[in-house]
Parts: C-alpha cells; sequence; structure tokens
C-alpha cells in the first residue's frame, strides 16, 4: 500500500482563474461513471459564483491517513481512491479532508470521490474525463512539474495581458 | 413385531437419556457461538460502519439537530456478527447471550448517543465528538487543526475561495 | 352380595377416572425413555393438561355445537362399560353382564365416532369414517372373542365366571389371542390411532373441541383405553382366579394390577410402532381375525 | 474449458443461423445468445428438443434504465459438457412488453413465465395467463420487479377478505396452510374418493417475501445479499448463500482462495447432513413412528452442534462473504469434527434400520408415490427424487464446483422411483456426505481465507449450479453497481412441485403427507418468487371456520 | 379486556405452530425443543395439530401478506387465554424483510391488525434470534408462563464515558 506522502507521477489542478463555472467538467463526471454520480461538483462559492471543487489528491493526504482500514489509497499514477469492497463508510476522511470534498455514495454508503478516471486511464485514456472535456482548459492533467510550469506560464500571460490559447 | 420393539429398547438402552435440563443445567452452547452484540459507549465512534453493514437494519442511526444515536435493536438482529467485523475501534463485541425473550419490545434496544460538533460559520451539528478527536489524533497529532472544527460544505467554499486567490488572484 | 358387587363397580369406575390419566402419564413417561429424553415431570401431567383445559373458553364452530351430547354419551358407556367388570361377584346382571359389557363397549365407540361427525370438520368427519371402518370390522371380533374366551373359561358371564363350568386352557389361549388383539386395537393406540393420525388429520376427530370438551374429550379417550385394558385383564384375571381363588376384593386388585400391567404393554407395542393405513389394518386384522376365529371355535366344538 | 474461443460450441451449431450475436459469459463455463423475438420459440424447441438441454429457469429483467426496454433471460443446462446456455430476447416495448411463450416447446417453463408476467408485467404471449400472481388483494398494476416501484411500496390492504368459497368438489380435502404434515404454509387441495386422491391442486406462494426486489434495492450490497440469500431458507440457507457468492465471483472476476472453497464445500455437506437426517425424523413422524423422529433428531443435534462449532450459528451460518469466508477451519477443531462425524454415521445407520425395520414404516414407504423414471425425466425433476427414479443426476459430479473436483463419492441411484427408495438415496447420500467431509479435511490446503479486495464491473453475468440436500439450485445473477442489477433465484423445489401430482395420484390419502414430504419441500426457498393457480380459490381449511360462537369463559 | 393466564399454564402449556412466512430455520428449531436433547416435554410443552387446543401459537416468520387473513383466522380459533410467543428475528421485528414489499413485517404490526379485527392477544412474549436457538426458545416459554424473570432491559448510554 502506497503511504500517504507517496505523491504520484500525474496530478490534476484546476484553473480557477480560467473556469467559467460552466458545470461541463460535472456532466461529462456523471456520464461516465456507471452509478451516474459526479465526482466533481460545481457548488456555489458565493452568490453567483460557480466553481468546481474536487480531490486534489493531496501530497500528503489526509483522507488517506485517517482512513481506518486502508481503503482510502494512493495509486502507482498519483490518484488517491476509495477500494469499494473495503471501505466500512464512516467517512473519518470526509472529516479529515480539509476541503470536504469526499461524499457519502447514496447508494452504496461508501466513501465517493475523484479518483482521476483510473479505469479509463488503466484502459488507455491519456487523461481524465473532466480534463478532456472542459471548454476552457481549465483543468489540468500532467505530472507536477509540467503542471507547475503550465501554471507559471499562464499566470505570466494574465500578467502581461497576453492572449491565452 | 417384535423386532422393532427389541430394536428400539436397544438402541434407546444404550444411548440413556440425552436431555440437556437447561435452564437448570448451561445450555449446549459452543464457545464459537453468536449472540447479541454489545456496544461499548466508550470507545465507539458513531461512524456508522456498523449501520451500513447491518443486513437487517437492526443498528440504525437516529439523528435530531446536535445529537446522533446509534440505536441496536436486537428484536430484528440476525446475529451476523458483520457489524464487530467492521467495527474500526473494536467497540462492538459480539456476547454469548442469547436470553433475550422479553414481553415489551423496548427491552430490545441499546442506545448511544453521540454528541455533534457545531460548525461556527454556518452553525449546522455535523460530526459525532468521538469522531473527529479520533481524526485530529490520527491527522494532526491530536490538535485540532482550523479547518476541522468547520462542517464539510463550508469548508469546500472557503478551499475554493482561498484557491482562486492564491492561483487565479 | 349385589351390595358388593355395586361397591366394586363404582370403586373400579373411580379408580378408572383417577388412575386413566396417570396411566396416561405412564405411557408417556415410557415413550420419553424409549426416546431417550425424559418426558413430563410428574406422573399427574395429563391430570395437569385436564385441569388447565377445564379452565379455558370453549370456541365451538358453527354447527358443530352438537358434539357435547355423544361426548356425555362416550364416557357414560365407557363407565358403564366398565361397571360390567368386576370379577369373582356374583352379579344381579349375572347371566346378561357379557352382553351388557358389549353393549356399552360398542356404544363407548359408536357415541365417539358421533362426535367426530357432529363437529363437522372435513378432517374430524375423515377421522371418524376411519374409525366406523375399523370398528366395525373389530367390534364383530370382540363379541366372537369375547364369547369364546367366557366360552373356553367355562361361563357366558364375567362376574359368576369363576362358579361353575369347565376351563380348557387350549381353546382359551387362542381365544384370549383373538380378544387381545381386539382390545389393542379398540384401545385406538398406534398402529390403530387412526382417527386420530396427527400428520394427516390433525387430531382427527377431537380437532374441534376446545377447553372443557376436549377435557372430556380426552377423558373419553382414556377411559376407551381403560376399558379395553382392563377387559383384557379380566380374561387373564379368570383363570387365575380358579385356580389360586382370589374373590371379591383381592379379585378386584388382581384386575388392577393387571390392568396397569397391560396398559404398560400396550403403550410399549405402541412406541416401538408406525401408524397403520386404514385400508392395510383393516386387511391384516381380517386376516388374523378369521382364522383366529374359526380355531377358536373349531377347538371348542369339538372340545379339546 | 473452451479451446476455441472464438467458435460456437459443437452442440449448439444447429442454431447458428437464429441467433444474431453470442459471447462467453461467466468466465466461459456459459454462452449467451442474443436471439429476435420472433426466434426465440424455434430457438428453445431445438435447444430443448433437438440438442437436449435442460430447462433451468427464466428470468425477466428491466432494462427499461440501461437501453430502454424490458429483457427476458431462458437458461437451459447440457449437463453432459457442463454448459449453461443463456437466451438473451430483447424486449422494445416500455409499456406493454410481451414475449412469445415457449411453454409449448419447453413445458418446464410454466411457472417462471407466470412469474416475469406477475413480477414484471412481460406478458407471455400464445398461452392461458389467467393465473394471478402475489397476494390475492394486490393491485393489478403494481409489478413489483419494475425498477421504477420502491422496494418497500406496500399497496392498500382489501378491506374485506374474499369470503370463502364453497368448495367445487365435496370432496376436497384441504390439506394447509396450517397443517401438522407442512410445518410451513401451504395450500394442497386433494381431491379423494373414499380413502383414495383422484386429484392435488397446489396454491403456493405464501411465503413469498419479495427477496429477489430486496437485493435490488438500496439496503443491500453485495456482500449483504449473502445473508439475505442465506435466509431464503433456514434449512438449505447454506446452499443458496454459496450459489450466490459464487456467482457474483464469477461473473466479477473474484479470487476466491482455495482454502475458501474447501470450506464452503465442507459446510454444504455438513448442512446436507443435517437435511437428510432432518428429513428421515420428519419421514418417520409422519408414518406415525415417533421414535425414529425423535432418534433421527437425536443423532441431527450432533451435527447442528457440529455447525455452530464451525460457523457460530446453528443455522443460517453467515459464513459467506464475496471473495471467501469469515471463519477458518483451524487444526484444533479437526479431532472434534472427526469423532462428531463417527458418531453420526454410526447413529445414522443404527436409526435407518430402526425405521426401516417397522413393518408398517416400510409398508408406506414402499411402493409409494412412485414417480416413474420417464415422468422424472420429462417433468426436469432434480437432487434425491431424480435419483429415486433411475437418473444419475448430480450438479458436484455433473458442473463440479468449488472442492469437488478433488473428492471422491458415489451418487446413490435406484430405480424404483418409489418413496422408500427416495429415503434410501438420502440415507446413503448421510454415509457418502461423512466420507467428503473426512476427505476434504485431509487435503484442505493452507492459506488464506477471505480476498477482500475486489471490484465488481456492472453488466456481467453468471449462472451457477449447487446440488443443495433437495437438487440443484440456479442462481443467475447480472452484476449492477455496489449490488445485483438482478437476481434470479430457482430453487430445487420449484423443479420438483410438479412431480408430485403423477405421485399424488391414486394414493391413499393418509399417504399423501409421506408423499408430499419425500420431495424434501421446501417452500419457502420456492415461494421467495410467486408462482401458481388462482382458480382453486381459498377453501375452508380447518383454521378458517369464520363463524365462532363462544360459549363460556373459564 | 385481557385476561391473566392462570397458573394451571405452568404445569402444562400446549403450543401450536404457526408459520407467517419464516425461512424454516425458527421452525426446524421449534421442533428442535421437542426433541431428546433439549425435550420441552419436561416442562409439560405439548405440540398439538388444532389451534383449537392451544394455549401458545409459537408464532414464526415475518407474516407475509398472503398469510396475513389466515394467521388472523387461525389465532381467532385459539380460545382464551391466548397467549403468542413471537420467534425469531422476523417475528420480533420483521427481521431482514422488514420493510419488503409483501411482508406485515413483525408481531407488533400484526397486533395492531389483530387488534382491529377485535382478536385480544393476552400475553406476548417475543424471542429474538435468528434462527432462535433452542434453548431461547425454552426460555421464552418460561417467560411466558412466569416462571423465569426477563433478563433484558433497554440501555442508554452516553458515548464517550465509561461503561456503568
Amino acid at each position: 500500500m502506497a503511504s500517504p506522502s507517496n505523491y504520484g507521477p500525474y496530478a490534476r489542478i484546476i484553473d480557477y482563474a480560467r473556469c467559467m463555472g460552466c458545470g461541463t467538467c460535472e456532466e461529462v463526471c456523471k456520464f461516465i461513471h456507471d452509478d451516474n454520480l459526479p465526482r466533481i461538483r460545481v457548488i456555489e462559492v458565493t452568490s453567483g459564483l460557480l466553481k468546481p471543487i474536487s480531490c486534489l489528491h493531496c501530497y500528503r493526504a489526509p483522507c488517506v491517513e485517517a482512513c481506518p482500514t486502508g481503503a482510502m489509497r494512493r495509486d502507482e499514477k498519483g490518484a488517491v481512491y476509495v477500494e469499494e469492497s473495503k471501505c466500512i463508510g464512516c467517512m473519518a476522511c470526509l472529516y479529515a479532508c480539509p476541503f470536504g470534498v469526499p461524499e457519502v455514495h447514496p447508494m452504496n454508503g461508501t466513501s465517493l470521490k475523484c479518483d482521476l478516471c483510473r479505469d479509463l486511464i488503466a484502459g488507455g485514456a491519456s487523461m481524465p474525463g473532466c480534463v478532456a472535456m472542459c471548454p476552457a482548459e481549465a483543468i489540468l492533467y500532467g505530472s507536477p512539474q509540467e503542471l507547475a510550469q503550465e501554471m507559471k506560464k499562464r499566470a505570466l500571460a494574465n500578467l502581461l495581458g497576453l492572449p491565452q490559447g | 413385531m417384535v423386532k422393532p420393539i427389541l430394536k428400539l429398547i436397544t438402541v434407546a438402552k444404550e444411548v440413556g437419556v440425552v436431555t440437556r435440563k437447561y435452564p437448570y443445567e448451561s445450555p449446549l452452547l459452543t464457545e464459537e457461538f453468536r449472540g447479541k452484540i454489545e456496544i461499548d459507549a466508550s470507545i465507539c465512534w458513531g461512524c456508522g460502519a456498523c449501520v451500513k453493514a447491518c443486513p437487517s437494519n437492526a443498528l440504525t442511526i437516529r439523528e435530531s439537530m446536535d445529537v446522533m444515536e446509534l440505536v441496536y435493536f436486537a428484536g430484528r438482529c440476525i446475529f451476523c456478527g458483520r457489524c464487530a467485523d467492521v467495527c474500526p475501534t473494536g467497540a462492538i463485541r459480539v456476547t454469548k447471550e442469547f436470553e433475550l425473550a422479553t414481553d415489551e419490545l423496548e427491552d430490545l434496544e441499546q442506545v448511544v448517543i453521540h454528541r455533534k460538533v457545531k460548525c461556527p460559520i454556518c452553525g449546522k451539528h455535523f460530526v459525532p465528538q468521538p469522531l473527529e478527536k479520533y481524526v485530529c489524533e490520527k491527522c494532526a497529532k491530536g490538535e485540532i487543526p482550523t479547518y476541522m472544527m468547520v462542517c464539510p460544505e463550508c469548508r469546500r467554499k472557503v478551499g475554493v475561495k482561498k484557491m482562486i486567490r492564491c492561483k487565479g488572484g | 352380595m349385589s351390595f358388593i358387587n355395586l361397591a366394586l363397580s363404582l370403586a373400579l369406575i373411580g379408580v378408572a377416572v383417577a388412575v386413566a390419566p396417570i396411566l396416561d402419564t405412564v405411557d408417556r413417561k415410557l415413550r420419553a425413555r424409549l426416546h431417550s429424553r425424559i418426558g413430563p415431570p410428574t406422573l399427574l401431567q395429563t391430570w395437569y393438561d385436564i385441569a388447565k383445559l377445564l379452565g379455558k373458553e370453549i370456541v365451538v364452530s358453527e354447527g358443530g355445537s352438537a358434539v357435547v351430547v355423544p361426548l356425555f354419551m362416550t364416557v357414560a358407556s365407557a363407565l358403564l362399560a366398565l361397571s360390567a367388570l368386576p370379577p369373582g361377584v356374583p352379579s344381579p346382571l349375572a347371566p346378561l353382564d357379557l352382553l351388557y359389557l358389549i353393549m356399552f363397549s360398542a356404544a363407548a365407540h359408536a357415541s365417539f365416532i358421533l362426535v367426530a361427525v357432529s363437529s363437522g370438520n372435513v378432517y374430524a368427519v375423515i377421522g371418524g369414517f376411519r374409525e366406523f371402518v375399523l370398528v366395525s370390522v373389530n367390534e364383530v371380533a370382540f363379541v366372537l372373542g369375547l364369547t369364546a374366551v367366557a366360552l373356553s373359561t367355562g361361563v357366558l358371564s364375567f362376574s359368576g365366571a369363576a362358579y361353575y363350568g369347565d376351563f380348557r386352557p387350549i381353546p382359551y389361549i387362542v381365544s384370549f389371542a383373538l380378544l387381545s388383539i381386539c382390545l389393542y386395537v379398540s384401545s385406538a393406540r398406534i398402529p390403530f390411532d387412526l382417527g386420530e393420525a396427527e400428520p394427516e388429520l390433525a387430531s382427527g376427530v377431537l380437532i374441534e373441541l376446545s377447553g372443557p370438551l376436549l377435557a372430556i374429550g380426552i377423558i373419553s379417550v382414556l377411559l376407551k383405553r381403560f376399558l379395553s385394558a382392563s377387559i383384557t385383564a379380566a380374561a387373564i384375571a379368570l383363570p387365575i382366579m380358579r385356580y389360586i381363588g382370589a374373590y371379591g376384593l383381592s379379585g378386584f386388585s388382581l384386575l388392577l394390577a393387571l390392568t396397569i400391567t397391560v396398559w404398560i404393554i400396550h403403550s410399549l407395542i405402541a412406541a416401538s410402532l408406525g401408524r397403520s393405513r386404514v385400508e392395510v389394518a383393516v386387511k391384516t386384522l381380517i386376516s388374523l381375525y378369521i382364522p383366529l376365529t374359526l380355531l377358536a371355535y373349531t377347538l371348542l366344538l369339538f372340545g379339546v | 474449458m473452451n479451446q476455441h474461443k472464438d467458435l460456437l460450441p459443437q452442440r449448439l451449431r444447429p442454431l447458428e443461423s437464429l441467433i444474431q450475436e453470442w459471447r462467453w459469459i461467466d468466465k466461459g463455463r456459459a454462452v449467451m445468445l442474443d436471439v429476435k423475438r420472433d426466434k426465440l420459440v424455434e430457438v428453445a424447441r431445438i435447444l430443448y428438443k433437438e440438442i437436449g438441454a435442460f430447462f433451468k429457469t427464466c428470468a425477466g429483467v428491466d432494462e427499461r434504465p440501461l437501453w430502454g426496454g424490458f429483457a427476458v433471460y431462458h437458461i437451459f443446462g447440457i449437463d453432459e459438457e457442463g454448459l449453461d446456455v443463456v437466451i438473451y430476447v430483447k424486449i422494445p416495448e416500455k409499456d406493454h412488453p410481451w414475449v412469445p411463450s415457449i411453454v409449448r416447446e419447453v413445458p418446464a417453463a410454466d411457472w417462471c413465465e407466470l412469474e416475469f408476467r406477475d413480477m414484471l408485467g412481460i406478458d407471455p404471449r400464445g398461452r392461458l395467463t389467467q393465473r394471478l400472481v402475489l397476494p390475492d388483494d394486490w393491485p393489478e398494476d403494481v409489478k413489483p420487479l419494475r425498477k421504477d416501484v420502491p422496494y418497500g411500496y406496500r399497496p392498500p390492504r382489501a378491506e374485506e377478505s374474499r369470503p370463502v368459497e364453497a368448495g367445487m368438489y365435496p370432496s376436497g380435502v384441504p390439506v394447509g396452510p396450517y397443517h401438522p404434515a407442512l410445518h410451513e404454509p401451504e395450500y394442497f387441495e386433494l381431491y379423494v374418493e373414499g380413502e383414495e386422491v383422484v386429484d392435488v391442486r397446489y396454491r403456493g406462494f405464501h411465503v413469498h417475501r419479495g427477496i429477489e426486489k430486496l437485493a435490488e434495492s438500496p439496503r443491500f450490497d453485495y456482500n449483504k445479499v449473502t445473508f439475505l440469500a442465506e435466509r431464503i431458507c433456514g434449512i438449505c440457507g447454506f446452499v443458496h448463500s454459496c450459489a450466490y457468492v459464487m456467482a457474483v465471483e464469477r461473473a466479477g472476476k473474484v479470487e476466491v482462495p482455495e482454502r475458501a472453497e474447501y470450506i464452503r464445500a465442507l459446510l454444504l455437506e455438513v448442512e446436507r447432513l443435517h437435511s437428510h437426517l432432518l428429513w428421515l425424523g420428519v419421514a418417520a413422524h409422519l408414518l406415525g413412528y415417533d421414535a425414529g423422529f425423535m432418534h433421527a433428531w437425536r443423532v441431527r443435534e450432533k451435527t447442528m452442534i457440529l455447525a455452530e462449532y464451525l460457523t457460530g450459528s446453528r443455522k443460517t451460518y453467515g459464513m459467506n462473504l464475496v471473495g471467501g469466508v469469515r471463519k477458518d477451519i483451524t487444526p484444533e477443531k479437526v479431532p472434534k469434527i472427526l469423532r462428531v462425524l463417527e458418531e453420526v454415521a454410526e447413529g445414522t445407520k443404527k436409526v435407518a434400520d430402526m425405521i426401516v425395520s417397522v413393518p408398517q414404516v416400510r409398508k408406506r414407504l414402499e411402493g409409494t408415490g412412485v414417480l416413474r423414471r420417464g415422468d422424472a425425466a420429462a417433468l426436469s425433476v432434480v437432487g434425491p427424487v431424480a435419483r429415486a427414479s433411475g437418473l444419475n443426476r448430480d450438479i458436484r459430479k455433473d458442473y463440479p464446483y468449488l472442492a469437488y473436483k478433488d473428492v471422491s463419492f458415489m451418487v446413490p441411484v435406484y430405480s424404483e422411483g418409489d418413496n422408500l427408495s427416495r429415503t434410501l438415496v438420502r440415507v446413503e447420500e448421510v454415509f457418502e456426505s461423512v466420507e467428503i467431509i473426512k476427505q476434504l479435511l485431509d487435503r484442505m490446503p493452507p492459506g488464506d481465507i477471505l480476498n477482500e479486495e475486489w471490484d465488481i464491473e456492472p453488466g456481467k453475468y453468471a449462472v451457477t449450479s449447487v446440488e443443495a440436500p433437495r437438487g440443484e439450485d440456479t442462481h443467475f445473477l447480472i452484476t449492477g453497481v455496489g449490488r445485483p442489477y438482478r437476481w434470479r433465484v430457482r430453487a430445487p423445489t420449484y423443479a420438483n412441485i410438479p412431480a408430485l401430482r403423477p405421485m399424488l395420484r391414486g394414493q391413499e390419502l393418509a399417504d399423501a403427507p409421506i408423499t408430499i414430504a419425500s420431495i424434501d419441500p421446501c417452500f419457502s426457498c420456492t415461494d421467495r418468487m410467486l408462482v401458481i393457480d388462482v382458480r382453486t380459490g381459498k377453501r375452508s381449511v380447518l383454521v378458517t371456520r369464520p363463524k365462532v360462537r363462544v360459549v363460556s369463559l373459564g | 379486556m385481557r385476561v391473566r393466564p392462570p397458573k394451571a399454564l405452568r404445569k402444562s402449556i400446549w403450543v401450536f405452530h404457526l408459520n407467517t412466512g419464516s425461512c424454516n430455520a425458527c421452525d426446524i428449531e421449534i421442533l428442535d425443543v421437542l426433541t431428546p436433547f433439549m425435550d420441552a416435554e419436561r416442562f409439560g410443552v405439548k405440540l398439538v395439530a388444532s389451534p383449537r387446543h392451544a394455549d401458545v401459537a409459537l408464532l414464526t416468520g415475518p407474516i407475509t401478506r398472503e398469510t396475513l387473513p389466515k394467521v388472523v383466522n387461525a389465532l381467532k380459533a385459539m380460545p382464551r387465554p391466548r397467549l403468542v410467543l413471537a420467534i425469531g428475528a422476523c417475528a420480533v421485528g420483521g427481521g431482514i424483510w422488514h420493510d419488503s414489499y409483501s411482508v406485515i413485517g413483525g408481531f407488533p404490526r400484526l397486533k395492531k391488525i389483530l387488534e382491529e379485527n377485535g382478536v385480544i392477544i393476552d400475553r406476548v412474549v417475543y424471542v429474538p434470534g435468528c434462527p432462535a436457538r433452542p434453548e431461547a426458545i425454552i426460555y421464552g416459554l418460561a417467560v411466558l408462563i412466569g416462571l423465569l424473570k426477563k433478563k433484558v432491559k433497554k440501555e442508554v448510554k452516553e458515548a464517550g464515558k465509561g461503561e456503568g
């Protein structure tokens, strides 16, 4: 089992500056999963401001630390996921999460959260669904270095007022 | 006609009387028997794993504003012991108690009362105190980080706001 | 002498009512022991059952209220039949007491069938029908067997039996065999408890009775059993009394002791056999009765 | 298993032109054929009559949430090859779905076609369907197994119960629903002439508890359904839970430790011991031989204590989970098991000998309730009933599962088909079971007993058959999200009840209980779904005597 | 109006077995109570075939919709005092089926229906267990007729505090 801080080669970030709050990611996520439940959710941060939130697959993930059964774990690609057959639904992960991300699966009572589309990627996809479908390219997937670079580039472009694309 | 009589008498004589004189004698229990469960309230977190695992809904959670009650109704229990399997703290113990007969259904109830933590932002009560204590010990070595005092919904909003500020701002 | 006779008859009736339920418990105890278990806690168990039933409500189904009369008739007939039994004392009924016994024991069986029919339940009716088939075969053999026993002991009367006539052992043994089989059958025990067969008829004849009525029903069944046992006992007692000259009270005690023995033998047989089918039972019985009867009467006729 | 992955198995070649598509399912143990609705009858006919497959069961499924229509799965089995064949028929209609009935070609499909009609409203066309289902006062338009009907939906009860109909036949003898011979609420009506039974009617499903619907409900998940499956039947519950977990494991490709498979097989045999001894006792009781009943149950009690020693519960063991078992059989338990087996074998020998030596018992077993080989084969009866009628069918041999491939045992077969042969088959199986348990204990491999890490993909299929004490128990499963999408159970009694008719006709009334019991009926198994004939109406039974006068209160 | 079960019941108690849709496990345990290892006859218990003869109905199962009218009739056919021993998780609280569409869900709900129909149950004792083991059934009978006192009572505990 991976230790909580065993950060993997891939990560995903949401560029809130670019995000338009359109909700495509949520719909895509719903569509991808058999149970029709989104793992990324658009919430109303303040009135009128819609932004998505999903698992950040933290570097030292408190949810993995808190999980009493080891159902919450990290795979070799860096995604923190729930092994459903071991999850007892205690939701310690939810209370441990600084962003309150995990949800109770309404059908199974287990913990429900983003796993960076593990199954899709294992099946050959290059990136999670939300990343692929985001119309504003606000969701990014890649190695931490790549992501940092991209974000830096974007911040610079933003600062200089350059057109982005 | 004589043969069955003789056979019966032989068998009866060989076997003797096998009756166990329960309740004056101890019952025919083996050490593996699963009876009623006992919930040790002092270590129960109120996480609800047992409730999720219980096939017959003998364990249920009754929620009110600031209190969460874990209710065990032995009358519906199928004595499978799954709750004890999944309990992360070992608070549930399967006993050998089976003498549960009663004329009042109420007698079969066991209730564990959990007080819930109040969110300072929205004022909602959200997590049973012992569960929060456990999470703090596990993730923050016992001190309560500020975010943990806040309910998950408020955490999301606060979290996104913070991220917008540091990344997009 | 008729006073002693009356007293003994009354005594036997009293003893029968008091002892039959206890003997039933003995029966249950014995069966339990053969099953490797303990069985009823005390010998009074059947009495407790009856006492409890007397305190319960009577529920009578519509159209089934007529059971009361035949129920009491069964008890009364069985008791009257018993009154003919005390042996060794000349009875006012003397020449006719055999007839009297046959009549009332038949009446006990007949009215028991009436109980079934009048309760109106399908199972009870089937049970009653089975009883009827069995009793009609059995009663004929019973009359013949009883007569043969009386003839072979030398008289046509129980009470006067010991006083005149010859005792003829060989016909006696044959006719006693016939009679004892008949009496075992009429005690309605396994394999011949067809009227109450639990698995298919759910207590058959007794099914609709409840509370005190059921108590009376149970008493009547037990009395019928006691009657069977004591007639068998009487048939054994007669030749013994002839030889040891046990009359009056001692004859009475002998009769009682033998009744209890016979009862226990009956229950032992019942505990180790299964229930028969009515058609099989009738066939088996007829195939036993006809040769035995023929043999008994041939022997009697030819004066062996 | 299947060397030619891409080729339709040889036996099924005649069907090639009639099917649309086919594929292997259930880890290559079964073939699924997609068949168009208009070809269904033809396919079923060829499969049943020409290829010689046994009909197992059929299941209607509400697949509207998946693709917008209904579907029916007909499940056949080819014993010789150990291959199950699933015919999949799509029904595009949303509102009044129908499917052609295959009853004319496959008579054994009679009950389950009515079942999907009642539970899902899929109309089997081309047959009589005036049979009603569900409780009598259930509204016609509520179809409980449809996905849009909540599992807990209870329509209001009818205010008045229907008046008791007077019987058409004056000679009708009701047996049940509360009858000392049954111990379960079922209803037989025997028509008698004198004491001879001339006809029988059966009205079942008193014990319908909606298990298949519950398993799909959000209250349950894969593991919890195991405990539900166990409670289908209190006598052969472990068989059902095994069949269920095996179906999940095969459909979901869950690895099961070998030791767990041995423990499951061992417990299945313990259950068979207990069930057969129970039956022997009950049979003796029904024949009025209580001593036999008591002594058979005395011996049986040892197996109950053994079961509790091994599992923690006397019945409904609660041992199975998806991926293995919960309790190990540790080496220190072995001597005690062997001791109990010794006692049971010896005790059974004595008791069986004692029971059969009683003349009345023997007379009433011999030559009664005869089921001829021809009838048995035509009705596809299973288990000891089939084996007593000369059919050598045993799932443990025909479709080896769990650890049965590693043990050797005999399958007792008798040809008389009467109650006595059914008794003897069961008695001999007791001894065989004892031997099987000994072999299993001997060869039990070391290792884990439970694999707790699995992930089950939705939309996979499995068909499992397990030899229950009463015969073949078939489960069909479609996986869903977190719990089965559809789970269909066909208990052995379901296949054996139709055989009662030829068995009971011409019998004495007195032998009816033992004949009914001789198939070892388990109605709670059978009735988890509904079945059957309502034209019987409800007849006055010993307990339904509506006008009662209370005379006194003592 | 309820009738107190008379003392006579302590010596003699006849039971009628009423399966209302149970899985058979409790039912075979009831039979087990009569067999040599437990032998309920040592308390004067006898299994009778007709509800007319019975003092106690041994009720097992969650009461399915189909059996409901028959169960009501069977209980009606029992003479008073009419006692019920509800055996097993199903009869006590509906068990694993408690909220299924085709069951009524345990004796407490049946009791209401019985009361609507004017059928009075004089005393009920619940025997939990799945299945209730034979000893538990014997214990339940003993509680029912007043030989033994019940042992269980409702427990309310506050989490985080020691036992006591």
